[in-house]
Parts: structure tokens; C-alpha cells; sequence
């Protein structure tokens, strides 16, 4: 299949940064990947499995039949609260744009997924490791507005280290400000499914992300409220690696299924398929 | 150890000393007045300069003082209350405190967040950090005074969703997800108050509001500043620098259009005049509810809507800093 | 205060079974009480505080301000099985009617309660062990709609074995029924309080009795879905003594509040003044 | 022991001599049809005399039978399913088994009890015994399909609800109680099948319906004969007096007008040729989903009410006894 227009526009933003770099080493196992292979295996290693954190632009390549519209591109952080540590926000943010290529944590749009017109959100943690500001939030808040103005089902991938320091309150309150969202869309009769990637926690986990009809969970993501390291702070001891684990949070009721990545689009096109004759039972 | 506290032991030596010669003074025909003046000037003094204006690191540990009046200090004071119990599931946690009452005569659901006064009761209360039970009680109670038209009022208190293992196992994320997705549907009018320490998502599931108040030395933030220095800096050390560059006072977060009004507080803190402090805190949630449930139920919600639909939006405000730097 | 009219005909109807014998001896402590003792204080031992049992009538007398105005007498039990063991179930009910005074399981009906309108149903556990069959079902159903279309609070005292063997699916069927109604009511925005007293289980602790805005319970009353034995026979092992009880069941999170009987029409009357206010905030 | 096991042995013995003469008559010259034929004959006759009519308690022992189709037997033969875990909050019941499903080129939800098909599946799905985290699972999945406009197809197949300790501890009653209201509530068509035992108010939270159907030898009982036995008489032998009494076969209840539906089992049972009687099932169900979908939300709430409502109403309906007593 030939990179879509829009893909490859972003894919030439990407070069400078990421890929540089021919070969990625597996986390898990060490194994060192050529790029173009570990990108044709859906960034899954090739020898052991492991599910590399994908970008939010492969994953909505990945995902969208063709085209994607993106949605809220324009929308890019300010510095409300002047913050300054070793570097200022803005220099933070500037090279997480450099280094990611992306604007901000979060991609929205619209496009087809399986032949079903859908609002897509995917979370990117290379980008400032996928927090909450208020950006993410006006843009997930603009994707669900967009979606229950179009009547269309809203998929989202999160990926967050939870909500934004450098944007302080402002970005806290982005949880009230997407479960506003969420509320209206669903309260609508509007189909929301969100998948959860690795890792998913704190602001992102405690508001839409678990506010959804189905929860999907990509195989082996970590996701929990509090990090695993307050809580072995607070415990004191070491948590089993199963903890938080999509596996764990599966037997645990939190969530209605894990899915491997290579099998994530056939389920959300046979979700979006239910959600569709659903409605037509409604009209 | 907390600075707050240390630093009152001067200031009470101080009110040690003029209670005595005052005593002296009763019992003995040498007229001591002027010393005593000159004592209570001195202290007067002596307080101005410790609390007259505190850093934010200082209002957190204000915050966190131990005879600061807690959410049932504020019920106590209320015209009438009825306790709710339980997730109706599995368990009552005790760190969330709820139930019918009357407020300047109406009824009104209250629930708070209820750290302990002393050792035992934190050991009961958690320290009053909530458990994923206790925000399935928070949610079935709004969700109660929604149906029944009751305005939900709430007290918040505290650190920060309990980060134990047994809280992620039962669910700790939906648990407040679905607690902030019950305020921002309810169809009554919703006021909230800071009243201590407001420590990120496990304050902000009581915090949707109509009308959100916050004492004058409470504190409200993404996160502790002792967990920002960690997260940002991997250094707790920093949270005094943390504290400052997370703009968590209630001036702070008023600029900000976050909250909606400041209690003021007597010098040395709430817990200096207890009382005083109650009776004005709910007075102030009287007003605002008196003045809310003047709307529909459709106008607060498209209302509370646009509000936290506002907060961060981009192209409708001003987008350059709004804080300064010290 | 003296009797009201329609206590004076209930009681005398008591007349010739309950009251024959003047004397009571408390299951707890054994002391002999005089009838009239007890009932002056809430049929409450003088002794050692446990509460009785509490007939239906004795029970409305307690609870509301002064006239009761009893719905649903008419509705009486057939027998739709044709049941028969020992004794056919019209030999049973005939006899329960003798010994009660009472015409089914429930009595409902409308009356004041600390000054505020409000529907008023109370189980009976002395006639058919309080279990639910097709009567106590229409009975709740009737004083539901009626509340319904009154706009007025209703008030549920339950005192159950369950759903009656004897009356078969059509028993079982009456959750349903009563969950119909009380959905309906409840949707409108009517506030619905349920009192728990000894024994609550099966199906009406499985219906309506847990479906109410607030669930109050009777001091040390028993209430569970499966009775003792049955878990005792299962688990091959005996229970603790405070298991199923109310305050266990405060503890788990399961019920708002216990109350004392002494206290309970002063509880309900502040509830349904708090209920009262929300209703004129809505209108 | 189950009874209709032990009958089936017999029967077993003589289809296998059947078949030893088939192989033999294919071997050799002899013409040994005419054997075969009378054999055959002999089976009918056994197997109407062991099964063409069963009392109330043989069905009881068909309904347990071990190789009776289960829930998931039904759903295998569904054309999509996609399983939905969980309640949420605590834990995955295996008892009970849900998903987004496709019935005759439709989308739908499906929610069924599933016991074991051998002892160790029968641990994991604790023998189809339900618990308050497996019925708060049914609520969500109802919930849902309300939501977004599914029908409700149920499969139920249980001895009752999980009796144990720690279902009692996180509120059966209340799981149970919670799942009735959502399905008197639910806005889309609910067809509900009894396909093994439906026992007492752990299968009636799963069967609030539009529909419901009941395969010809399953039963549907207040409590189960042995439990009811032990009630009234505190003799759990009398179990199949009380089968008798208690009126729990398909037959029964349709006069009762508690189902609507009955679907007919081959001889000697569902499980004698469990393909055949899923496909008839499931048409039956698709049927009355299809017929039902016609009809608004609110006529399908309004319709619902009405039918509950007039079970057991008084003055409605003769008021006679309608069972017979053999
Ligand atoms: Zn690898
Ligand atoms: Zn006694």
C-alpha cells in the first residue's frame, strides 16, 4: 500500500528527528531492528514480540483505512504559568517538536477504520511522555464536539505519563474538561471506545480513558492510576512485574479486553460494525 | 516537620507571657498595662511578620496544619446532618463523609473529604485519602441529590487519591473517572470549597462545580509539590522550588479563572479562629447556592459546560503568561 | 395519645390470636414481659433492649402521625398452583390470617409521617414468614403507582424469608413486578426510602429492597441474599454471629445508616423533609 | 447421581449393539437386516419409554444433564462475537459470559450463564453460579446495549446465585436487585431463553424480557425442588415432591403466561442433538428480535411494564388454581 498523502507529509517531519537512526534495540530483548522491518511489523520486535511505543502517526497509518483529516492541528501550547526549571517550557516543548515531530502529545481527525467513518485520537508518549496539558485537552474536547456534531464513533488511543506540571491547574483541569466532552458525546447515544497503550496513567487514566463503552487494551501496556514507583514509595516493597499490567487489569474486571497490536484494527472495525447497527435499530 | 507549626511556638511563648503578667496584673497593686501593652504590640508584630504573607510552600504547610478545621469541623456547623453510608458494594470509606443537611434552612447533599484530626482517626480516615469505595459513594450521592434536586456541596481535603495497591486493584481510575463524569452530568447546582490541601485528580472528583471556593491559605495542584520536584526533577528536595512554579494558591488559581472565590482567613491561619472561619465559609456556600438554584437544571449544565470547556481553550483567551516568576 | 379509629378496628381484629396471651418472653434475655409494657416501649424489651418483631399494624401505628389509610386490603391470595403438602395453601393462609389478624404480608396504604404525605407499605414477618408472593407483589405495586401519581415519598418497611414456595414462578415473578414499579416511580424523581428490619433476604432483598435511594436498616436486624443456613451448608463451617446483620452490613458499605427503633420515625421524618426541599428546588 | 444419565446407559448399550451388527453385516454375507431393523425398532420403543414423557423431576435431572448444550454452545454458533469482560471495579466472573454479538445479520448483545462442561471449567465458571461482580457485569452490558440501541439476548443456566461468603460481603442482593431495574428499564428488545436450569432470582436478573423462551425440558422454579423441599418440610428428600408442586416446567409456565415461547428438544434431549437445537434457538430468538425491533423505546418500556405488572395482578385474571395436581 503506498504512504497516503497526508502520511507522508508528517513522515518527512519526522526525519530530521527519529529517523536518523536505522536501527532501534529492543527493549526487551536487545535485538537490534532495522527501522523499515520493525515499522512493517507494526513495531513489534521481530524476534521477541515486544510492542515498541508507537508514534501517533504510524498508529493512526496503522489503523485508518486511507485518509486522515486532521482536526485541531492549530491549537498549540502557550506558557500560562511562565514555568521555568533548567530550561523554560516553550524551549521543552520546542524540542519535543524537534525530536517527535508532532505538535503536541495528542493527534485528532477523522478518516475510516475498516470502512466506518470514525473520530480517531491517538496519544503520543514521545511527546513530553504523553502529558495532559491544555492542549491535549481542547483537542480531545474539539475531536468528541466534532464527533457528535458529524454523529460519528469516537476511538482513542491514550498514552500518558498523566497530566502536564508545566501547565500546573490548568492542565488538572483538563480531565473536567474532557469528561465534559465525553459526557455530552455519549449522553447522545454516540458509540466511545478508547484503547489503552503503554502506559497509561494518572489525569489521562482517572478521566476519559475509563469512561468509555469498551476499553481495549493493547497486550502487556501498563496502566493504573498511581505510578508504580509512588506506590512501591508508599508500600515499601517491590510490586510484582504482573501489577497494572492490561493481563492484570483484564482479570481484575477493569477492562474488556486485551488485544495484540497486529489484531487491533480487525476488532475496532467489528466493534465500530456493532455500534452501526445499533444505531440503525434507534433511527 | 512543618514550618507553620514550629514557627507558632514563638508567637504562643509570646501569648504565654501577657496571659501571666495579666494574671500577675489582677493580683497585684503595681499596674502592669503598659508592659502588657507593649507585650500584645509586640506580638501583634511578631505575627504580622510570620504569617502577614506566606510563600506557597508555607500555605501548603498551612494547609496541612493539624488543628486546621477538617470537612466535618464545617458539617458540625451545619443546621442538620444526615450520614450516608457506603459504596453500597463492598465497603464505607471512612475518608469520604456524606449525607443530607440544611443550609441556611434548605437541604443541600454534603460531602467531603475527611482527613483525621489525630493519629487514630487518620489511621480510620486514611489520612484522608480516598479509596476507590469512597469515590463510588461520592458518585452514588451526587447521583442521589441529582434525581432528588438537592444542591450537591462539597469540602476538599486532601494529599490525593489513596495510591495503594488494593485502590488500583478496585479500579482507582474509574473510580474518580466516573466520579467527574457524575458531577459534570448533575442536574443540580454544585458548590465546592478547598479547604485544605486540594492534591490533583483525587481532589478535583469532589471539585466540579458551579461555584468553587477556596480558603485564602488552601492549596490546589495538579500535584504535591513533593511529587512534581520528583516527577519533573527526580529530586523531592526541589518541591519548595516546585511549590512556587506550580501557581497552587487561591489567588493563583482565582487569576486563572479556575476558582470563583476567596474566604479570607484571620492572620496565623483558620485554625486560629475556627469558628469564625466555618460560619464564613458557609455563608459564602449559602450565597452561591441561594444564587444557583435559581437556574434550570439544563441552564447549570450547559453553564458548568462552558466553564470547563473555557478552562485552557485556545483562540477564546489571552494565551501569554498569566504568572510571574518571583 | 388514644388509639386512632382505624388501629382501635385492626387491633381488635388481633384480638382473639396474638393478644390471648398477655404475656411475651423476650428470645434474648427470657424475661417475661406484660403485652402492654412492651408495646409502650416499640415492642422493645425493657430488659435488654432487643427489638421484637413488629407487627405490621403496630409498626404504621409507630411511624405515622395519626390516620392511615390502607389501600390494596382487597387484593387477596388465590391459589395458583393448587398447592398442597400437609395442608392445602388456603388452609395455610386461613390460618396465618387467624393467628396475624393480618390479610397478606404487607400492608400498604397512605398516611402522614412526621407531617409530610407519604406512601407507607410494611411487611409482616408473622404472616408466611413475610415471603412475597403475588399479593405483597400487587399490594407494592399499587401503593407505587398510587405514590406515583400523588407525588408523594414512599416508604418501604421489609420483613422477609423471601419469595413463597407456594405460589411458585408467580411469587418469583413479583421482583419483576416490583422492580417495574419501583423503577417507574423512581424515574419520575420520587424519593423511595426502604427500611431493613429482621429478617430481610432472598427475593425481596433481592428486588426493592435494595433498589431504594436510601437504605436504612433496623438495629441487629438479619438481611442477606442467601440465608445462614444455606451458606453454612455450602461452606461446611458455621458463621460468625455478626455476619448479615445490619451492622456488618454498614461496614461493607451495603446500607446508609442503622438506626435504633426508638429513633427511626424521627430519621424517617428528617429524610423526607430533605427530600421534601429537592422536590421544590425542581419545580 | 443423575436419573436420566443412568437411563441413557441402557439405551447406550443397545445403540452400540446396533452398530456392532452394521459393522458385522458389512463383513460378511449373511443378511443380518432384518436383526438390525428389529434392534432399531426396540431402541424407539426403549427410548420413548425412557424419555417420551418426563415428570417435572426428570426434567430437573435433563435440565443438569452434563452434556446439555451451555451458554457458550450457543453463542459458538452465533456469526460474530466479540466477549466483553469485567464490571469495572473488582473482578472478571467466568459465570457469566457477554459480548457484542451478530444473530441473523444483526448486531446484538448477548449475555448468558455459562457453567462447566467438565470439572475443571466447572471450577473456573463456579458451576454457573453467579457472583454480585458477575451480575454488575450483566448491568453494564445491558447498560450499554440500551445505550447504543442493541437488543438484549440472554441465555440462562444456573442453579442460582453464588450462595458464598464473599458474595454475600459484596452485596448480592444488591448486584441482583440493580440487574433487575436495569433490564425493566432498558430501551431495546429483550429476548431472554431458559436453556438448562433457571434457578430462582439468580436466573430471574438475567430474565426480564420481551420474549422469553424456554427449551421444552429446561425448568424455571422459584427455588430449586431440593431447596424448596428443605424450606417447607426441612427434607430436602421430598426434592421431587416439591418438583412436582412447584410448577417449573416449560408447559407450566406458558399456561402462567411467564413465557411465551417453548422450543422443542429431540428425544431424549438437547444434548441427543445439540447442533439442531442451538439452530432452532437461535432462530427463535432471531425472530422475536426482528419482530420486536419494530417496535419504539418507549412502547418496548411501556409494553414491558405492562406484562410484569399483570402477572399475578388480582382481579385481572380467574384467580382458580390453573395447575393440576397429578
Ligand atoms: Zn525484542
Ligand atoms: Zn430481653
Amino acid at each position: 500500500m503506498p504512504t497516503p498523502d497526508w502520511l507522508r507529509i508528517r513522515r518527512s517531519k519526522d526525519g530530521d528527528g527519529r529517523d536518523a537512526a536505522v536501527w532501534s534495540k529492543c527493549p526487551s530483548c536487545g535485538e537490534l531492528l532495522y527501522r523499515r522491518d520493525l515499522a512493517a511489523n507494526g513495531h513489534v520486535c521481530t524476534r521477541c514480540g515486544y510492542a515498541f511505543r508507537m508514534g501517533a502517526y504510524d498508529r493512526i497509518s496503522a489503523i485508518v483505512d486511507g485518509d486522515f483529516t486532521e482536526i485541531g492541528a492549530e491549537v498549540q501550547a502557550g506558557d500560562p504559568l511562565g514555568w521555568v526549571d533548567k530550561r523554560t517550557y516553550p524551549v521543552k516543548l520546542n524540542a519535543d517538536r524537534e525530536k517527535s515531530g508532532l505538535g503536541e502529545a495528542v493527534v485528532c481527525g477523522f478518516g475510516q477504520i475498516g470502512g466506518h467513518d470514525a473520530a480517531l485520537g491517538v496519544m503520543d508518549f514521545h511527546f513530553r511522555g504523553g502529558t495532559m496539558g491544555t492542549v491535549v485537552g481542547e483537542r480531545i474536547a474539539l475531536l468528541l464536539e466534532a464527533a457528535r456534531r458529524r454523529k460519528v464513533p469516537c476511538v482513542l488511543f491514550t498514552a500518558s505519563g498523566g497530566a502536564r506540571m508545566e501547565e500546573g491547574m490548568l492542565a488538572l483541569m483538563q480531565m473536567a474538561k474532557t469528561t465534559a466532552a465525553v459526557a455530552r458525546f455519549m449522553e447522545d447515544g454516540n458509540f466511545f471506545v478508547v484503547v489503552l497503550t503503554d502506559p497509561t496513567t494518572g489525569g489521562v487514566s482517572a478521566s476519559f480513558a475509563f469512561q468509555a463503552d469498551v476499553i481495549v487494551a493493547e497486550a502487556k501496556a501498563m496502566i493504573g492510576f498511581a505510578g508504580r514507583r509512588v506506590i512501591e514509595q508508599t508500600i515499601r516493597q517491590k510490586l510484582p512485574d504482573q501489577f497494572q499490567t492490561a493481563e492484570f487489569l483484564l482479570e481484575k474486571g477493569h477492562i474488556d479486553m486485551v488485544v495484540e497490536r497486529h489484531a487491533l484494527k480487525a476488532t475496532l472495525t467489528r466493534l465500530l460494525q456493532y455500534a452501526a447497527d445499533g444505531k440503525k435499530v434507534h433511527a | 516537620m512543618n514550618p507553620i507549626v514550629e514557627r507558632e511556638k514563638g508567637l504562643l511563648e509570646v501569648e504565654r507571657r501577657i496571659n501571666d503578667l495579666r494574671t500577675a496584673n489582677a493580683n497585684q497593686p503595681v499596674d502592669m498595662s503598659p508592659e502588657i501593652a507593649a507585650l500584645e504590640q509586640k506580638y501583634e508584630e511578631l505575627q504580622r511578620e510570620l504569617f502577614g504573607s506566606l510563600t506557597p510552600w508555607e500555605k501548603i504547610h498551612m494547609a496541612r496544619h493539624p488543628e486546621r478545621p477538617t470537612a466535618l469541623d464545617y458539617v458540625s456547623q451545619l443546621e442538620r446532618f444526615d450520614e450516608l453510608h457506603g459504596d453500597r458494594h463492598f465497603r464505607d470509606d471512612a475518608a469520604v463523609v456524606g449525607g443530607f443537611a440544611m443550609l441556611g434552612g434548605r437541604a443541600v447533599m454534603v460531602i467531603g473529604q475527611q482527613r483525621g484530626r489525630d493519629t487514630k482517626e487518620n489511621l480510620k480516615r486514611n489520612f484522608g485519602m480516598v479509596t476507590p469505595e469512597g469515590y463510588r459513594k461520592v458518585k452514588r450521592l451526587a447521583r442521589t441529590a441529582s434525581r432528588l434536586g438537592l444542591p450537591i456541596v462539597t469540602f476538599i481535603d486532601t494529599k490525593g487519591a489513596d495510591p495503594g495497591i488494593s485502590s488500583e486493584e478496585h479500579a482507582q481510575s474509574e473510580a474518580i473517572a466516573m466520579c467527574l463524569y457524575e458531577f459534570v452530568q448533575a442536574r443540580v447546582p454544585i458548590v465546592a470549597t478547598i479547604i485544605g490541601e486540594g492534591g490533583s485528580g483525587g481532589a478535583l472528583a469532589l471539585g466540579i462545580a458551579d461555584h468553587v471556593i477556596m480558603l485564602e491559605h488552601s492549596v490546589y495542584s495538579v500535584a504535591s509539590a513533593e511529587g512534581c520536584a520528583a516527577i519533573l526533577w527526580s529530586d523531592a528536595t526541589k518541591a519548595e522550588e516546585a511549590a512556587t512554579r506550580l501557581k497552587l494558591t487561591a489567588a493563583d488559581l482565582q487569576r486563572f479563572g479556575i476558582i470563583d472565590e476567596i474566604v479570607p482567613e484571620p492572620l496565623g491561619g483558620a485554625h486560629r479562629e475556627p469558628l469564625t472561619v466555618v460560619a464564613r465559609v458557609l455563608e459564602s456556600v449559602r450565597r452561591a447556592v441561594q444564587k444557583l438554584s435559581a437556574m434550570s437544571p439544563e441552564a447549570l449544565q450547559e453553564e458548568r459546560y462552558r466553564k470547563y470547556r473555557r478552562i485552557g481553550a485556545w483562540g477564546t483567551e489571552r494565551r501569554e503568561s498569566i504568572g510571574t516568576i518571583p
